[in-house]
């Protein structure tokens, strides 16, 4: 019995760990993202709001990948993940790592994002494991706000001028079919979900599509037809050919001064 | 005319002008361009720290920059609305940085180059930027004393994170110390520019000073921050790149050599490193998101006649 | 007197191997950013002749990193100095290594460094090194034929629609001020000038200025009047902030994996 | 038709059909379809490719990889002047490929996402693009045929370059190995696509075969891909994803899994990985490049004028 209880919770700790990385990933790849824009915005207002947006989303990050280097057990810290695995051992959804290409992008991004995040972020402040749940707390308000502002934003710029309507229905085209990701589940998030530590994915879709419809709705934006589930394996490790040109950028110093202190 | 005298008594009795409060003309346009320049400053300021924020080498560092950054165009919009109070709008002040009739800190047409540049520019720009900022709490104009205060408060917090990211890189590795060094060798001389050519004989300086729109000379501040920067330096065990500097104990301050005013002014033309990309990055951003802005605005009139026509 | 030409031989070894840097890591830069367009040229034919451009310019790289490492002799091969050094200790031309935005900037670049590379490889065939004077004489082909190719395309386009005319004549503004790099000198120059083992940089200025002039003229451009030489420093290893990303993305997988043979 | 029945004789008796021969406007249609498809697969088969040559590991594997990609190029103009010889030109051929009237090899709509995809794709890819190659050597139209014939040369090359690739991958270090069996799990079924779904009952096939344009069926060509690479898998110590491969004595040759028809079918919808990217670069290189173009032939214009009024 002991033996089973064992071996059971470290096969729990193993898809726990993987569970942490893909969340982790997720928050710091977007985070990438946005931290792009970073005096390229087209109104100051956007500069301080992006540079917020990243912020949290690089805090949740160092909390995530905190917790996975600690329950992996070999001595890697949330850096040690960040800075020193290649693109085929990264587990975040591939909608965050597309390039921004433009504001129009970059918002239903964060849109079509936030409504999954907060609704993840809500369903993990009941996990079990309370070390899960503690971050949910720390981060639900911030994700609450994200969820706010871009909702707000697609529907100032879905109902703004005709060129802005079509950027805004051009970018959610293009990112339909990366959204079916959030919702697409292993066994890792079985044993997740049945061990009542978090929701399982498919769980959300439905709530996301009624969320995203009243916003489009009110955006005067049409969901697109398509299969939101074309671009599916990020979350096991095959990426875009987007991944690895961010990561050569982002770990240069950690990769190039492997034994320096910062 | 008396209006001028009762206006001057007013700022020596050491009080503050309010944007409703009449001014004379030339205080307007002077504080116009001077605290728009400096709201420049710190929107332009945003690019050589921001392209190191996708390759900060820890998630802290990345944190701390990104929130740097962030303050920094927070400045900005203190600042742009401080000068509103004046008169111009934001806009107006974005379009004349654009075509080249108003200036930003030339400091910003360096690149950053390496990681430590980072730390050279928390340390040795905002170093002195603090220096040029802490009289401006006092100056007349209320709303851009009041920006200073608020401004100040977060640049020394700036200043100790750039100092502290030297202080790894010193104390680092043999590449970070030499990464740290040539950060020294490279902004040196460029923070020094950051105070001006020296004004001691400018009728110019004399009437900002009257008006408490400056309050010290450049060279004042020059001298103040090389002293309090060199005991820094040294701290760190870096080599301030001047052989003349050395301690004057007559003064009780440092002699120290003088920057290529030359430079300078080729910086000012539009001749230094960065300047095309800078204004450029800036121009850029302007020209990608009039879609964006003019979205925002549309959907706010929009708004606005449902509410109208809802009443 | 036999320590004295020892100390000489080995301060000319010293200038040697700065110089070699030079011009390998110049040629290699290039390289790199002609390479950026594979797949991307606007037609076929300038997708084969821009990477026949960049072979050509590789293949100069091996040679002159080669026997700059073999002349340092610490061990690195060209691979090693390509690989395993950053920024700082680059020494290739600032104009090099600019982004190459659209086609007339490449092809401008092409043309404004051709007409230098052409008259500095010939000038090399000369050298009293017979391992640079072999070098060149590799070479000298290969950057007649740039020099042919890239002068006839500024002239076609020069010449071509209003559209094609202007967007030469920004190339060139935009390049014109890191021009004057490639006739700046220091003590590197003089000890190899004096050396006899390449031209002096300023010799070749007045033979360019008439080359650019020519061409200019006949593709109906007209020469800035600014300065030339605002952009230095490259040579001596201060840069753009654009090669730190260059080379995070060239050196990824020698820096990610330095223990791997490829 | 007796003219028909002509063609069909000449084509029988091992003739070659040139340019100016009569053909059957099926026989044209479907040899410009099919030479156009495969320029084009060539064209959008240097993006992949083209991925890593700014990050290959060395000078050599660099220089390597850009020969390759500027022969893909070459490949490519043979085969468009091969079938502009038919009438149709470039250009139509590219507003075809750009607005999706015309298709391209489906293989080059999945990613390049380590090193080792490299070597992969000179290994399987090109390894099957030889296997469909190789007969069309002798297929009947005489400019596709001799555009064979050089292409054949080149990619046999191709081949034994990513096969050392990968082999320097497989017995590299543990992650390079990891990588290498990586890419072959990715590229395999991929691979095994390259000769389409199973042909043995399609009418439109046997006209082909008559016409000598298709020499094998797709099954055959299949077949023999895998009995060749299966043994290169096994020299490299990788195993190919496919656990009900064995080796079948009666029919000497290996029994194998079917790729999933139904990817194939998604794919060449538009839903494959990379197909939006691919397009949309070809799309956007054939945009930036008009003004680009358009010069070019002002500037012969203005040539041919010029010599027409000098005579």
């Amino acid at each position: 019995m002991t033996q089973t209880a064992d071996v059971t919770a470290s096969a729990l700790d193993e898809a726990l760990v993987q569970w942490l990385l893909r969340i982790g990933d997720t928050s710091l790849i977007l985070g990438h993202r946005v931290s792009e824009w970073c005096g390229h915005a087209p109104v100051l207002e956007e500069d301080i709001a992006l540079a917020n947006t990243a912020l949290d989303l690089i805090g949740h990050t160092q909390m995530w990948l905190g917790l996975a280097g600690q329950i992996e057990g070999k001595g890697r810290d949330a850096d040690a993940l960040v800075y020193r695995r290649d693109a085929m051992h990264y587990r975040n959804l591939k909608l965050v790592e597309l390039p921004n290409d433009d504001m129009a992008i970059t918002v239903m991004r964060l849109f079509l994002f936030d409504v999954f995040h907060q609704a993840l972020i809500e369903g993990l402040t009941q996990s079990k494991d309370p070390r899960i749940a503690e971050i949910a707390a720390k981060a639900l308000k911030e994700v609450t706000y994200h969820l706010e502002r871009s909702s707000d934003l697609v529907v100032r710029l879905g109902d703004g001028t005709q060129q802005s309507h079509d950027r805004m229905q051009a970018a959610l085209e293009h990112l339909w079919p990366y959204c079916g990701e959030m919702f697409w589940s292993d066994a890792v998030d079985e044993t997740l979900a049945d061990a009542g530590l978090a929701p399982h994915p498919d769980r959300l879709r439905e709530g996301w599509l009624a969320t995203v419809q009243d916003i489009l709705t009110e955006a005067t934006l049409k969901a697109p037809e398509g299969r939101l589930d074309v671009h599916l394996g990020g979350k096991v490790g095959r990426h875009t050919e987007h991944l690895g040109f961010l990561l050569a950028e982002m770990q240069f110093l950690q990769r190039a001064y492997p034994d320096a202190d910062w | 005319s008396p209006e001028e005298q009762a206006f001057q008594d007013r700022i020596d009795a050491g009080e503050r002008i309010e944007p409703r409060d009449w001014m004379p003309e030339g205080y307007r346009k002077t504080l116009i361009r001077q605290i728009g320049q400096h709201a420049h400053s710190e929107i332009v300021g945003q690019l050589p720290e921001g392209n190191w924020i996708t390759r900060a080498p820890t998630l802290e560092r990345k944190a701390i920059l990104l929130a740097k950054v962030q303050d920094e165009a927070g400045h900005g919009l203190y600042l742009y609305s401080a000068a509103e109070t004046l008169g111009e709008s934001r806009d107006e002040m974005t379009q004349k940085l654009l075509d080249g009739r108003m200036k930003y800190s030339s400091i910003f047409n360096y690149p950053t180059l390496t990681w430590a540049d980072i730390g050279a520019i928390g340390w040795l720009v905002d170093g002195a930027a603090i220096m040029n900022q802490v009289p401006l709490q006092r100056t007349s104009y209320g709303p851009y004393a009041r920006a200073m205060v608020r401004i100040c408060k977060e640049e020394s917090f700036h200043q100790r994170q750039g100092y502290h990211i030297m202080m790894k890189m010193a104390r680092g590795t043999d590449a970070q110390r030499e990464m740290a060094q040539d950060a020294l060798n490279r902004f040196w001389y460029p923070s020094l520019m950051m105070f001006g050519p020296s004004d001691k004989e400018s009728v110019h300086s004399a009437q900002n000073m009257a008006w408490k729109i400056k309050i010290n000379t450049n060279d004042e501040l020059r001298q103040k921050f090389v002293d309090q920067t060199v005991p820094q330096a040294e701290f760190l065990g870096l080599t301030v790149p001047d052989e003349t500097l050395c301690w004057n104990e007559e003064k009780g301050g440092y002699d120290f050599a003088e920057p290529d005013w030359n430079e300078f002014f080729e910086v000012l033309k539009g001749n230094g490193p960065c300047n095309a990309e800078r204004i450029g990055a800036r121009q850029k951003a302007w020209d990608d998101g009039a879609w964006f802005r003019d979205g925002l605005s549309a959907y706010a009139d929009k708004q606005q006649a449902r509410r109208m026509a809802a009443e």
